[in-house]
């Protein structure tokens, strides 16, 4: 995989402006799309007051370098770059920022969907969420979010 | 022989641990070393929920387990 | 339409730093994307030098309008923002920015990737390109882009 | 009776001018005031190519004008 296409784990915040400035957008490209996972203060109505991230980061890395690639030829991507942040979140945190350019925008909005949708599929990071209840659960979902 | 299992996540918390040293029988599969480590601590998940990594690659369920492996059994993720 | 849904018109460049940054995404939220078009140095082969975007702004503002609620019904979307420049752009200018939100991830691609249809297909802008060759032409496409 | 008629992109270029008075016969339709237009003008679009707003609103193709209005023909859009 190229320079142009990377993507990330990190248990830092994510800056989305500084990654946006840090994102070249080739000339011979018309498109961008960014997409943002958010963490939401609700899942299937139980009140959420924090989250965990756990990642098994060696196979993580591996297959986040994997999808990338494949997303890179499938659509036509000129640019991909993506993060998944690890660690405690709040709500309204960024977990993940993904942001893709290519010529046309079609592959951009196609390109940047089957990379959450795909991540959220197979990548090895687990998301243990704490309830205002004072309970807590490792979610499962992934056809939500 | 033996394998180094890593826990993640829920498997992590029942295990109460990061990994262990294990004693598997040559030719021991994914399936039957979780079976076991399961009875011992009450995993709730069957083997159908379960991939499997062997040395920080996905593995097929019907790989054997090798000395010196390192083995991790992935709950479904819900990274996003 | 109320006023979490808006898409102006401007003649400023498109500061995507600051309209990120004014877009408040919801604590229901669990999914961002913005989408931007950005003038490529190629239209079909021929070099584009720079390009002047023209528009009837009366009609595109109440069409602009009515698209965006339309999405947010359609797409149950939580927030909208988009902006559309006119006047003349350089290559690498960006020529328009949306922004969704929404509970979940895939109603803000569908969201986000109707409001850019849509108005390439039925806002009054015009856009007129300026070639190396120094030839110029009132571009007609929309299905590409 | 009388319309105003304002030109935009390519037809704005054509009729070298933003804008115009333009007397129409009664029950004139736009399609018939786009064709003497277009023939004064050399459009080189057909009707068929061209949307119609009456009073900055989207216009059916069997609209009736009426005195006053402003008419616009829109040609092919291309923004984005």
């Amino acid at each position: 995989m190229d320079e142009t296409c990377r993507f990330e784990l990190t248990d830092k915040p994510i800056d989305v402006k500084a990654l946006r400035s840090n994102f070249c957008v080739p000339a011979a490209c018309g498109g961008y799309v960014a997409f943002e996972g958010i963490i939401r203060n609700d899942n299937h109505g139980k009140e959420v007051i924090h989250l965990e991230y756990e990642v098994y980061r060696e196979l993580a890395l591996k297959e986040l370098a994997r999808l990338t690639s494949l997303a890179q030829k499938e659509f036509k991507l000129s640019r991909v770059h993506g993060v998944h942040r690890f660690g405690r979140l709040e709500i309204g945190d960024t977990a993940v920022m993904i942001q893709v350019a290519a010529p046309h925008r079609t592959e951009c909005f196609l390109g940047c969907k089957f990379l959450i949708d795909q991540l959220k599929a197979s990548v090895p990071i687990w998301k243990h969420e704490f309830y205002a209840d004072g309970s807590k659960a490792w979610t499962r979902c992934s056809e939500h979010g | 022989m033996q394998v180094k299992v890593r826990y993640f996540a829920q498997l992590r918390e029942l295990a109460s641990k990061d990994e262990e040293d294990v004693v598997v029988e040559p030719n021991e599969t994914p399936k039957s070393l979780y079976y076991s480590l399961s009875e011992k601590y009450h995993f709730p998940l069957g083997f159908e929920y379960i991939r499997v990594a062997i040395n920080d690659e996905f593995a097929g369920n019907d790989s054997v387990l090798t000395n010196g492996d390192q083995v991790v059994f992935i709950p479904p993720v819900a990274g996003g």
